[in-house]
């Protein structure tokens, strides 16, 4: 695949989600100023950036490689690597440090044995920061896999983790 | 009284001390002029109290350079980091790309020529720093000799300011790092 | 626009449609310190070097993207603007691995010049050391990131004048850097001419050419006015040189 | 649609909902939502359908009712208005059985509507919150909504609008203070073909929440506002930029488009007139340096939100290099009131300096957590102690920490200033979008710095080198200060390069970024100077020379 081919064609894998994001380029007209849009849908669609998939979108919207590869890493919310089965996130805003935000933080790196921005080593927790999900008035905050926890505390953020540990041991067994 | 001169040599190639060397017959001169208290040039073993002046080379890379350093530091009037080592970390900082343990393998094990081993703590090797840094990172520096090393001019211009009892100005011209 | 007036340091010039305090400033050999700045390309106004003072407003003004006006008094010296443009080299100095002993363009180096300019006796920020990528798999350069200034000559100069855009900017804050393609390594890039324009723009060590040794490499930074001058003013054309047959 | 048609849609709705005896209103917006809104409607639906109450008892989710500290909030209107706070869905099931049917009241779970926390506001912006469904335009309508619309397009010239905004003396309520009515006179004025509005929906401080309200509870309001900024200055396209992080309002400003569209309240020909508007969402990607304007300009346009110098400023170059208006949600969201009750009512409220309300996000140690509008000028004081009640029992009110990264921290000695944008700035504070954070004595203030310090660090976009690597050495300086490991000399430097930072830096974030810190040192300097290391001291012949 080259830039300067400029034929839109079907991904050669044959994977047939590109056939969505043909159809969200299309809707664009694949301009190259909806390039954000476009790599919203990619994302919602694929689940994150891989960079053949952002060869493929430079390519369709006849956009140098780099300047898409600047653009999907100039934003948090692009993610270039997969994320774990389950989601953590911890709102970092204001009012959630105000209210003890970085001792649930805290706890949870401990207990995931990884940082905040990464997944676990058995892919099976990713811990994220949010820049403030504006429930400042349910601080501290927490979206496990899109639910929102209001007024979480670490004991609370503990038993969630271990709730979803021993759910995929569960499932292991 | 003539004034008391210390040079110490940390993390650095000794560049600047030769530097020094190339002072050539003004050597003769200085040696009227000060009382060489402390250096890697001269058999002395502790370093002193009451110095006025230390010229210090190289960066502070390991334990045993830090400690140093403070020493220096507690002792001396007027410290002049000596040669980019000194002032910016310079090549002795190249390493901080790589970790420690990293270092130590490569230089102890892979590099071994025979019994590669990485010597303990309690073996005369100061413990490596995580970062080599310049001095003034760990102690107050009162002026700053450039280059790689600096030429025997630079050396010279602030070595006779401060026997004659002033703060080196350095000029301009001085400044020039690498 | 009719000519305008306006005062630098104290003396008038005059200014035409299209300048900035800038070129006026160099046309008549008053030094403003710059980095990101380099003739011929489109101005970035990011390295905030040439910033100047202008009587009656707090503010300061980048001399690069600031257009002269009737009356205006521009101050290219105080004391403030050299206490912060040697706190900008400072930055600089401690942002990357400058380590000017064994580098190639020791002693032709425009950071090197930015620090002797300003009187750079040591950088009382902690050093950061980054430990970024170093990229020699193009045949002919190498791009060393730790030594880069994020001036991105090399980016302007890759889309505005050779038209390949390999070059752009990825990540953000002080974990930015320059990448080729899609963050691939510079020899797998498929835009790449291998012109070498973003090497010779580079004000530093970061671009290189191989095979060259401390202090060796010397950077001719003005082709880049000629070029564009010769495309949007067609100055070769007009001067009788034309394309042989 | 014509302002006939328009009238009699209202006039149809409100006849429509006068058919109910009693109509619920639960709080539908992101904040009762997570606290658990969803299963609260869910009962109350089946026990509305359940006492066959269905023809006499509406269930409606409205906007955020404020007091998003006691959710999931449920407002019951009937002969009077009843507030529950803390309703699950046993509480629901009570409300409809004992409340709705037999008229006694649940007592335990009711908040006083008269109560200091609403009897001291003055809403606006927020006047339909509570009242009206938050996905219907027939309610909106029913409450006056789109006639301002209709009046401008069709009685008014472009320029008697911004004269109407002009004198009502509104400004920018994204933080710095702008004279909208000024902008747009600058827009109009300049000769170009194509146009833009542009909101900026991108409300990145963290501690905020006005605008994800506001569009989540009352988008039509917004649409009105711009539809007629495009009206004013001559632009028939606009753009919401919306954060990602804001699902549920994407989702209402989607809704409210097409239902806008449908009605021909947005698209060509408005109210038969010659002006067009159309409007397209763009969703921001978790920047908060694309809240300035020129960043979020390249950001629309799909590019890194990289800030560009001004000037020219968007008015005069902005989207594609055009002529483009750029205000925040809710600058727009007063656009509306202001044309429909006259600039003079505008004026009066607030005061003559900066006219009107503000909305603020009221967060942090405090009793009452959520968001409130108040009259400009009104003591922060009031704000904290009469509106929010104070900080919780047992602990003292230390700061106030308003404008978020860009702010400043207001301590106690200040507390009775007025709140308008030059008085806070006189503080060394601002105004901000509206997010206001209660400290107390559990604070460190070096801390709270070195917070901020953290985020603008990270939001940095690297492109100018003060804020790329000042910002970094700041918040390492502040580490060390933390760490007590900084000496009187790092001290005087982290101050030295604040100014520099604030000085030089390309565009608001880094120009701002300094104030926390630079606010922190001159109100809380003590706890800055009690970190300090002393610095080894050369002690002449008491020197150890061991080694």
């Amino acid at each position: 695949m080259t830039q300067q081919d400029g034929k839109k064609s079907a991904h050669p894998s044959g994977d047939n989600r590109f056939k969505l994001l043909d159809r969200a380029i299309t809707k664009h007209q694949a301009s190259g100023y909806s390039l954000i849009e476009i790599l919203h849908v990619a994302q919602g669609i694929f689940g994150f950036l891989e960079n053949d998939l952002l060869m493929y979108v430079a390519n369709a919207l006849k956009l140098p490689p780099s300047r898409v590869y600047g653009v999907a890493t100039f934003y948090h919310f692009f993610r270039l690597k997969p994320q774990g089965e389950h989601a953590f996130v911890v709102c970092s805003g204001t009012a959630c440090y105000v209210k003890g935000a970085i001792e649930i933080q805290k706890v949870l790196e401990h207990e995931c044995g990884c940082k905040f921005g990464e997944t676990t080593k058995d892919g099976s927790v990713s811990l994220i920061t949010a820049r403030c999900i504006g429930s400042c008035g349910l601080a501290p905050v927490g979206v496990l896999d899109d639910v929102v926890a209001p007024k979480l505390t670490p004991d609370e953020a503990l038993r969630r983790v271990r709730l979803w540990k021993e759910q995929k041991k569960e499932v292991a067994a | 009284m003539k004034p008391r001169v210390a040079t110490a040599w940390l993390g650095g190639c000794s560049g600047c001390h030769m530097s020094f060397l190339d002072l050539d017959e003004r050597l003769i001169d200085l040696a009227d002029k000060m009382e060489l208290v402390y250096s890697p040039i001269a058999d002395i073993k502790k370093f002193p109290v009451n110095v006025d002046v230390a010229l210090v080379e190289g960066a502070v890379t390991n334990s045993e350079n830090e400690e140093m350093a403070h020493i220096i530091r507690k002792n001396t009037k007027f410290i002049i980091a000596f040669g980019d080592c000194a002032t910016t970390g310079n090549v002795t900082a190249m390493r901080n790309k790589f970790t420690t343990e990293d270092i130590s393998h490569r230089a102890y094990i892979e590099l071994a020529d025979k019994n590669p081993r990485i010597p303990d703590e309690y073996v005369t090797i100061a413990k490596l720093l995580k970062n080599a840094r310049p001095l003034h990172e760990v102690i107050k520096v009162d002026a700053w000799l450039h280059g790689c090393p600096p030429t025997a001019e630079q050396i010279w211009s602030a070595v006779t300011a401060l026997l004659q009892g002033q703060t080196p100005v350095l000029s301009p011209a001085y400044l020039r790092y690498g | 626009m009719a000519v305008i007036t306006f005062t630098i340091d104290d003396i008038q010039y005059s200014a035409h449609e299209g300048d900035t305090v800038l070129n006026v400033a160099h046309a008549n050999n008053i030094h403003i310190p710059t980095l990101c700045y380099l003739e011929g390309l489109s101005p970035f106004g990011a390295c905030r070097l040439c910033m100047v003072e202008v009587e009656g407003s707090p503010k300061l003004f980048p001399a690069c993207t600031t257009k002269p006006a009737e009356g205006m008094i521009v101050r290219t010296k105080t004391d403030r603007l050299k206490k912060y443009r040697r706190m900008i080299v400072e930055l600089l100095a401690s942002e990357g691995n400058h380590q000017c002993a064994v580098c190639v363009v020791n002693g032709h180096c425009e950071l090197q010049d930015l620090a002797y300019e300003v009187g750079l006796d040591h950088v009382r920020f902690p050093y950061l050391f980054p430990n970024k990528s170093l990229d020699a798999t193009h045949k002919e350069f190498v791009i060393d990131r730790n030594r880069c200034v994020l001036c991105t000559r090399c980016v302007r100069v890759c889309h505005e004048v050779e038209g390949a855009h390999v070059w752009d900017i990825a990540w953000r804050g002080i974990n930015c850097e320059i990448i080729s393609d899609m963050n691939q390594p510079w020899g797998d890039s498929q835009l790449c001419t291998s012109c070498g324009k973003c090497v010779r723009v580079c004000p530093v060590g970061a671009l290189l050419e191989k095979g060259q040794t401390v202090g060796e490499l010397r950077k001719e930074r003005s082709f880049v006015k000629f070029i564009v001058n010769a495309r949007t003013k067609r100055e070769w054309i007009t001067n009788g040189i034309e394309e042989d047959e | 649609m014509t302002i006939d048609e328009l009238r009699e849609l209202a006039e149809n709705e409100r006849t429509r909902q006068k058919q109910y005896i009693s109509r619920i209103l639960y709080c539908s917006s992101a904040g009762c939502l997570s606290g658990g809104s969803d299963s609260v409607k869910a009962e109350f639906k089946k026990a509305i359908e359940e006492k066959g109450l269905g023809k006499t008892c509406e269930l409606v989710g409205t906007g955020c009712l404020g007091l998003c500290g006691e959710g999931p909030l449920v407002l019951v209107q009937s002969a009077d208005m009843t507030l529950y706070q803390h309703v699950d869905a046993k509480t629901a099931r009570r409300i409809v059985e004992e409340h709705i049917v037999s008229g006694k009241k649940v007592e335990e779970c009711q908040i006083d509507v008269n109560g200091p926390f609403f009897s001291s506001q003055k809403k606006i912006v927020l006047e339909n919150m509570g009242k009206i469904n938050a996905e219907s335009i027939e309610e909106y309508i029913a409450a006056g909504g789109y006639e301002a619309l209709a009046k401008a397009v069709t009685e008014m010239k472009p320029e008697e609008l911004i004269g109407e905004i002009r004198k009502a003396g509104l400004r920018g309520r994204g933080g710095a203070g702008y004279p909208t009515g000024l902008k747009w006179d600058i827009v109009r004025k300049s000769v170009s073909e194509q146009k833009y509005v542009v909101c900026n929906a991108d409300e990145g401080d963290p501690g905020a929440f006005m605008d994800r309200s506001v569009l989540e509870g009352d988008p039509h309001r917004v649409l009105e506002g711009m539809a007629m900024a495009g009206y004013a200055v001559g632009a028939n396209q606009g753009y919401v930029y919306v954060r990602a992080e804001y699902p549920l309002a994407i989702d209402r400003l989607k809704l409210a488009i097409k239902h806008a569209e449908k009605l021909g309240l947005l698209g060509n020909r408005i109210f038969e007139s010659q002006f067009s508007f159309h409007i397209d969402i763009r969703i921001g990607a978790g920047a908060f340096v694309c809240g300035e304007e020129t960043a979020l300009l390249r950001s629309v346009m799909g590019r890194r939100g990289r800030p560009k110098p001004r000037p020219p400023y968007p008015s005069e170059k902005g989207l594609w290099d055009k002529p483009t208006v750029i205000n925040n949600v809710e600058t727009y969201a007063n656009i509306a009131p202001i044309v429909r009750n006259g600039s003079a009512w505008f004026a009066a409220i607030g005061t003559q300096k900066s006219p009107g309300t503000k909305v603020f996000a009221l967060a942090g140690k405090i009793n009452r957590t959520g968001l409130i509008e108040v009259p400009m000028g009104i003591p922060l004081r009031k704000v904290i102690f009469d509106i929010g009640g104070g900080t919780p029992e047992g602990s003292e009110f230390k700061a106030a920490q308003t404008g978020g990264p860009s702010g400043g921290c207001i301590p106690k000695e200040h507390l009775d200033i007025p709140v308008d944008y030059e008085s806070l700035q006189t503080v060394g504070s601002i105004m901000g979008s509206g997010g206001m954070i209660v400290m107390d004595s559990t604070s460190d203030m070096v801390d709270v710095a070195k917070f901020f310090m953290e985020f603008c660090m990270d939001e940095s976009c690297g492109k100018c080198i003060p804020c790329r690597v000042g910002t970094k050495h700041i918040y390492m300086m502040l580490d060390k200060v933390i760490r007590n490991e900084a000496t009187e000399e790092d001290f005087a430097l982290l101050q030295e390069l604040c100014v520099m930072v604030k000085e030089t830096s390309l565009c608001g974030l880094g120009q701002s970024a300094p104030n926390p810190v630079l606010s922190t040192i001159r109100f809380f300097k003590d706890e800055y100077t009690v970190k300090l290391k002393r610095a080894t001291e050369f002690v002449p012949d008491e020197g150890n020379g061991a080694q």
